[in-house]
């Protein structure tokens, strides 16, 4: 297997708005940090054919998703000089308003960080096998696809 | 070969499981597709792309014996 | 005065992360957003001539800054389809390591967060008057300037 | 004319006040110009931008008699 070393990106349910807050912190005793930028994916309650959408059930192929993780975050500590990178995807059921994604990127200066950013999330949603099942409020469901 | 295949999101509607073991004849991913097109006559409908050892393959990708795994369209963030 | 209805940016001493957490928090209710992006500036422990920034004491021309603060957001809101967007900024005293401004940007779809996030935060470093008196361990200062 | 003139950042170190009220002669902010630089000589070391009104302004913009202020380079954020 090629999981040596490699980081558990999943947290089962939604990440919440105190974890969030909580790694802000954390990056406090950083004093070469100038910038963060931090992105945050939301489960949207989008109507359908009048169906609304009540969560999404995430799942994935974890061992490949957290390869793919692994190689974004190195190919963007090559691209762009960052001080850190933090990346959280959940599984599982996460709510309409909850949020399902957070990547965190910080640097000295701030031009760096939006560039960074970005990038990372692009590549996430394009290289990344993560799968979701919409759930409807009446139990039907459709798989979300990324565009 | 015997060949250990996962399947994922809308893939296992068809299925009904998450991973088995098949014997599959033939040395391309393009004959691991077609016996399980065979077996699984839905998946015709259904777009996915097929990973090697964790990583996507082409239908002429020799089959190495590592994991298989049918993977629908990502949703990720 | 301009100042009608112009709402005031500025929160004395640093941003705290709680803060953060909880206007996340809150933006859980807006089941229509998708994407949250979020810039964060903290102040750094720069070194100058074998001297380390302790501090930034800010002070600003309010009334002309929060006049430009409303400028950029509907300048932005009229630019890039959001939902909802905030600003904060720190007065007085903020020390290494804490926050000074908080930039929050929300949209249903992601593309439109990133550009609409760099542009706020370039807009305010360029056109509204604050001013930043970096403060090292020996209580000796300089000016900052933005670049 | 009597003006209100604000001063920030590092201009207050040269002014020792954030605020004052001086008489003016002439109209253009040029005239305002020459009259700080004439009470205060050290603020022709510093770089600052003038506003009028709340508004960034040149030099030969005719005085309106709303509040002037001195503005050093900005640091937000």
């Amino acid at each position: 297997m090629k999981s040596k070393n490699i980081k558990n990106v999943f947290k089962e349910g939604p990440i919440s708005s105190e974890f969030i807050g909580n790694s802000i912190y954390k990056h406090q005793s950083k004093t070469s940090i100038g910038a963060h930028n931090i992105f945050l994916g939301q489960v949207r309650a989008d109507v359908v054919n009048g169906k609304t959408v009540s969560a999404i059930e995430y799942t994935a192929y974890q061992d490949m998703a957290n390869q793919k993780f692994h190689d974004i975050r190195e190919a963007t500590f090559n691209k762009f000089q960052l001080t850190c990178m933090h990346i959280y995807h959940s599984l599982g059921t996460v709510k309409a308003g909850e949020i399902c994604l957070f990547v965190f990127v910080s640097a000295p200066h701030r031009k760096v960080v939006f560039k960074a950013l970005e990038y990372v999330v692009e590549e996430i949603k394009a290289h990344v096998p993560v799968f979701g099942k919409e759930i409807f409020e009446d139990q039907s469901h459709q798989w979300k696809v990324n565009n | 070969m015997q060949i250990t295949i996962k399947y994922f999101g809308q893939i296992v509607e068809v299925t009904h499981k998450t991973e088995e073991t098949l014997e599959v004849s033939g040395n391309q991913i393009a004959d691991v597709l077609n016996t399980l097109q065979t077996k699984y006559i839905k998946l015709k409908d259904l777009g996915f792309q097929i990973a090697q050892n964790q990583e996507l393959v082409s239908l002429n990708t020799k089959i190495s014996g590592a994991e298989i795994a049918l993977l629908p369209p990502f949703a990720g963030g």
